[in-house]
């Protein structure tokens, strides 16, 4: 028998448990040219705000040690033409879209999940409390249990769109938060979101981000988010979505092993853009030669 | 556009800390266009997150490329280590390359640095279609300096202006070019690839005297495919990605800090 | 003439501004094989506890993508050993001595810092609230800021030696710790600690420290270190001490740029026995290039 | 002890995977002793965060040593690429060594897979100073076996045992060493080096024998010179550091776990 991949998070069908990384992706037209987008277990678009944001000055990234700064600022079209544009695109692929929404007051926010919610091709909301880069990002609700826990609770009301909420990086408490979403509602969590970064040019005495700070992703930060991954996946009781410096099969396969239940790829998208179906493949592969039926089998089995 | 694996046919140090890079990828070179870029992983084993742009320098026949790079940092160094026989993992062609209309009559290129890579690409083009070209190249001083030497053209249309003078004008290729302007006839259009405020200075010079000018902008890039927004610039038609909708951009175009 | 790398921290005067981090110099001797330790800015000693201390199982270490985890789990030989041994031979040198102060009760900070401060050869005392390692290392006092403050306060009355605060990155409010700290009358502020980290070894599924977690440290770091050190010197008045990924130079000159006064290297001594040499050396070759007079005239000039 | 670079004289794959790497290095070949290790930096511009520690193979007079490695991971892979005339960087000689005391009549020297190394240069000593001695050496299959080729040593003093028995007893070093000890008379002293489990049974059999055995102990290490606390071991008197008070111990010392 063929190992299974499949995966039913918050209700959306996967094929598999793979998924691309909000803002790393493009709209997925960018990658189609490298792979097929309906082999994914699922697409996570770039963050949508109510209104079109312009982001921040460049530049907005900068390579650090086995990672990267990013200030991008949550640049996007808005809600409205991202329907029109990105949307109808995507919805072409037969697979599940999740909307990656951000904003700077609940009502932002409340407002974008409610107008995605209209659209009857979107399988899931991503709520992104934990952007770095700008005020309007959120990191203000991620950080403290009662923001979170009350942004959730609202937009929970606004839609019937399974709800995931994505967790920053930069707190102490990172399992109180995801309890308090939990609560509130929140049918899956992901984390993590890129952790509060800098670097600067001595030469000119002048920081590399034109923002000053940035967030940091890809394999540096792969050891912190494998450890919050495996902490929230013990406190909660919904699934868990797994990212940060997942560059190869290898490496998802310890998101699993420590509690996730899917994993979403970034920074990696850059460098090798068909790393998404390599990792799929390594996961059946995986299986294989371990003899398991099922990824399932590989969740949250970290012997300790 | 593809993501293919290029055979290392050639390294050559050209100048100090410059190096050119023969490739044979013929699904690139087959459809490259004068002003596309590649983007290139600098080192083994995924050893940099993110890959570094080279605009194509040169086009071999439907097989090969060449491009053309300085040494600045991490990623360049390592690309310099690289071995005839190595293999290269590339992404391209990328960015839209520039537009030479069939009206042109009379064209000036304007390098500086190592801002010269794409314009010998464009030189080739233009001399095939049998369009008159000036060339002035910039840079620091003879060692630094690219030898522009196209078959068959005509070498007495390169002109070089140095820091220091030990080639050609001494000075800055903005000084050589309002010279050049002064002595010669207006070109229709130029196009230009240097530093950034080189660029603005060879813009403002070019609406001054009305003459048309494309110019090949640089911005740090991650996917190098328009997915990640950190390339971006200001243009009057909005916020533009300089990997998808450049590099090449009209310079009437741009909103200069 | 010739470019000053003098610096005075909380009282504590130093040639220059490189320190050792604590627990990755040993008690110095090991290191006196290869550099000559009176050329150190500062030593900082391994955490010392009242008791001796066994610390954790192995493997204790593992290196990750630009970085490295440890689980060393505060293993020391108690504060009267550590006196009788490791305080004999470092005061033999011209350096000034920093030990680094751990505990698991308020009660046992304070009775190391008084034995402490009974010795005539020690500088400082640099107190640890953020080893993620261990029960007994303090974190729960770095996690949030009225412990770290209280905590503060009974060792500040416990010792007359100036009081560094080392703080952990774990948290989402590392101004708000570091006022705190100031507040109850800290004289200098370090970081960062290590960052929570973990990895696992899919072959085995089994974690790759006996501890599961562990603190992440090296370059990988330093952007987050970078971001800290920015944010915690306009936060406070006390000068800060950074470290976190210094490999070299140009590193060591990122942190005085964002803030810090001194500087302090850790993981990179274990790759480098002689970096702390070159980086003294390339700080005023730097100063010299630059036409400076003063490291002081690089702390917190950053261009923003 | 000195942190140096030291010149590749020779890089030889002596089986799949295993290679020998043979430095020119006076100071540290000069004092080394057998059992003692070097902690080397693999791969280029610091790569890799930590060093790696490997045992001395064979002293080569006072110029030059060799280390035996086995590809295991990213810094072995990195370290086999390493070419003759390239440059290492070395920590040295680190470690207690082997100890020999004059008292001993017949030794048994037991290797499990590439624990071969460090018994290679215990041998030539032991040979040197005319002590008799057997080599036992375990390994997966003939493919992983290293050649015990001391000039000199009488070849039928070697025996091999490998898992699919393609060279020499077919099962584990530790099945022959027991088989070994029917067949001959009982040694004064063992010395083993390999994966702990077969220390750990070495050890057992030893003491059940009543024969001083000599292990050398692996931990993963950071600093390799006992200031990081990484390389810890329990022992009857208390717990040591495997990278200065070892990585040599007697075996009755260690506290298994
Ligand atoms: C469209 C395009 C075409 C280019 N064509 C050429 C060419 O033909 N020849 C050539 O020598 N150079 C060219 N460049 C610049 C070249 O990409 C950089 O010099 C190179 O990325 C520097 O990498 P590094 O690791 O050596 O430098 P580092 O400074 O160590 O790089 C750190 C980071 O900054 C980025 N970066 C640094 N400088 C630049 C820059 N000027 N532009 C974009 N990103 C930068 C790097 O990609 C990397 O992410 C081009 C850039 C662009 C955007
Ligand atoms: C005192 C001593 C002497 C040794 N002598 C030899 C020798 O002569 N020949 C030989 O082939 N090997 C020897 N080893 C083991 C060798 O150090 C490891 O195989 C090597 O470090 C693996 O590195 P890697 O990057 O390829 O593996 P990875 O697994 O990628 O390394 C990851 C990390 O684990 C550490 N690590 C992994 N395996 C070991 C191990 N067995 N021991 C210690 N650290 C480990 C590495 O140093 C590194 O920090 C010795 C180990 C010690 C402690
Ligand atoms: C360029 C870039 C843009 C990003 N934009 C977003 C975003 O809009 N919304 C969001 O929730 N996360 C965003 N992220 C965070 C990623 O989704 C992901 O959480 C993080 O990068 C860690 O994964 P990685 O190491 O695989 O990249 C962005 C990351 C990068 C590198
Ligand atoms: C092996 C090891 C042991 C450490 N032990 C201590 C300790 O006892 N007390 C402490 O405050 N910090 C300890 N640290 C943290 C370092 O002092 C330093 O804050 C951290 O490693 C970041 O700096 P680096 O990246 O230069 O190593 C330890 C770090 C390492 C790697
Ligand atoms: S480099 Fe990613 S959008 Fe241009
Ligand atoms: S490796 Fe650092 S103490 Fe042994």
């Amino acid at each position: 028998m063929k190992p299974s991949l499949e995966v039913n998070i918050a209700g959306i069908k996967m094929k598999n448990p793979v998924m691309t990384a909000s803002g790393t992706f493009g709209s997925g037209l960018e990658y189609s040219n490298f792979i097929d987008l309906s082999k994914l277990g699922a697409i996570v678009t770039k963050g949508v705000s109510l209104k079109e944001q312009q982001g921040n000055l460049t530049p907005r990234i900068y390579e650090t040690p086995c990672g990267m700064l990013n200030s991008i600022g949550l640049q996007n079209k808005g809600v409205e033409k991202f329907i029109l544009e990105d949307m109808a695109f995507l919805k072409e692929f037969n697979v599940p879209i999740i909307v990656n929404v951000a904003g700077s007051a609940i009502e932002e926010y409340v407002e974008v999940a409610q107008r995605l919610s209209e659209e009857d091709c979107i399988s899931a909301l991503e709520l992104n409390i934990s952007c770095p880069n700008v005020k309007a990002g959120g990191l203000v609700f991620g950080s403290d249990v009662d923001s979170a826990a009350k942004l959730t609770t609202f937009v929970r009301k606004a839609t019937k769109l399974p709800l995931i909420v994505k967790l920053s990086p930069n707190v102490g408490n990172i399992e109180t938060i995801a309890k308090g979403v939990e609560e509130a509602g929140a049918d899956a969590i992901s984390l993590i979101n890129t952790l509060i970064g800098c670097a600067i040019d001595v030469d000119s005495f002048k920081p590399q981000l034109a923002n000053v700070i940035g967030g940091l992703s890809g394999p540096a930060v792969r050891p912190v988010a494998i450890a919050m991954v495996w902490r929230v996946s013990k406190a909660v009781g919904i699934p868990v979505i797994g990212m940060g410096g997942i560059m190869n099969c290898r490496d998802a396969l310890e998101f699993f092993l420590a509690g996730a239940s899917a994993v979403a790829v970034g920074t990696a998208n850059f460098i090798n853009p068909e790393v998404t179906m390599e990792i799929i493949d390594g996961l059946a592969e995986f299986l294989r030669i371990n003899k398991l039926n099922s990824i399932l089998e590989v969740v949250g089995k970290l012997k300790v | 556009m593809v993501h293919i694996k290029a055979k290392v046919l050639a390294k050559i140090e050209v100048a100090i800390d410059i190096y050119k890079l023969r490739l044979s990828c013929p699904k690139i070179a087959a459809s490259v266009l004068p002003g596309q870029f590649v983007h290139v992983e600098c080192g083994k084993d995924r050893e940099f997150i993110l890959r570094r742009p080279f605009s194509v320098h040169r086009r071999l026949g439907g097989n090969a490329f060449e491009i053309l790079f300085q040494v600045v940092g991490k990623g360049t160094r390592a690309l310099a280590e690289i071995e005839k026989g190595d293999i290269l993992d590339v992404i391209g062609p990328l960015g839209n390359g520039f537009e030479v209309s069939d009206t042109v009559k009379n064209t000036l290129l304007i390098a500086g640095g190592i801002g010269v890579a794409p314009l010998m690409f464009l030189a080739e083009k233009l001399f095939a279609g049998k369009i008159p070209f000036d060339v002035l190249i910039g840079c620091a001083n003879c060692k630094k300096a690219v030898p522009f030497d196209l078959q068959n053209i005509i070498k007495d249309r390169v002109f070089f202006a140095t820091d220091d003078g030990s080639l050609g004008f001494k000075g800055t290729v903005t000084e050589l070019f309002l010279n050049h302007l002064k002595k010669n006839e207006k070109p229709d259009v130029i196009y230009t690839c240097g530093p950034k405020a080189m660029l603005k200075q060879v813009a403002l010079i070019a609406e001054k005297h009305g003459i048309a000018c494309f110019l090949s902008l640089e911005e740090r890039m991650a996917c190098g495919i328009g997915a990640c927004l950190s390339c971006v610039c200001k243009t009057k038609s909005g916020q533009k990605r300089v990997c998808v909708d450049g590099p090449i951009f009209d310079a009437s175009e741009i909103i200069w800090e």
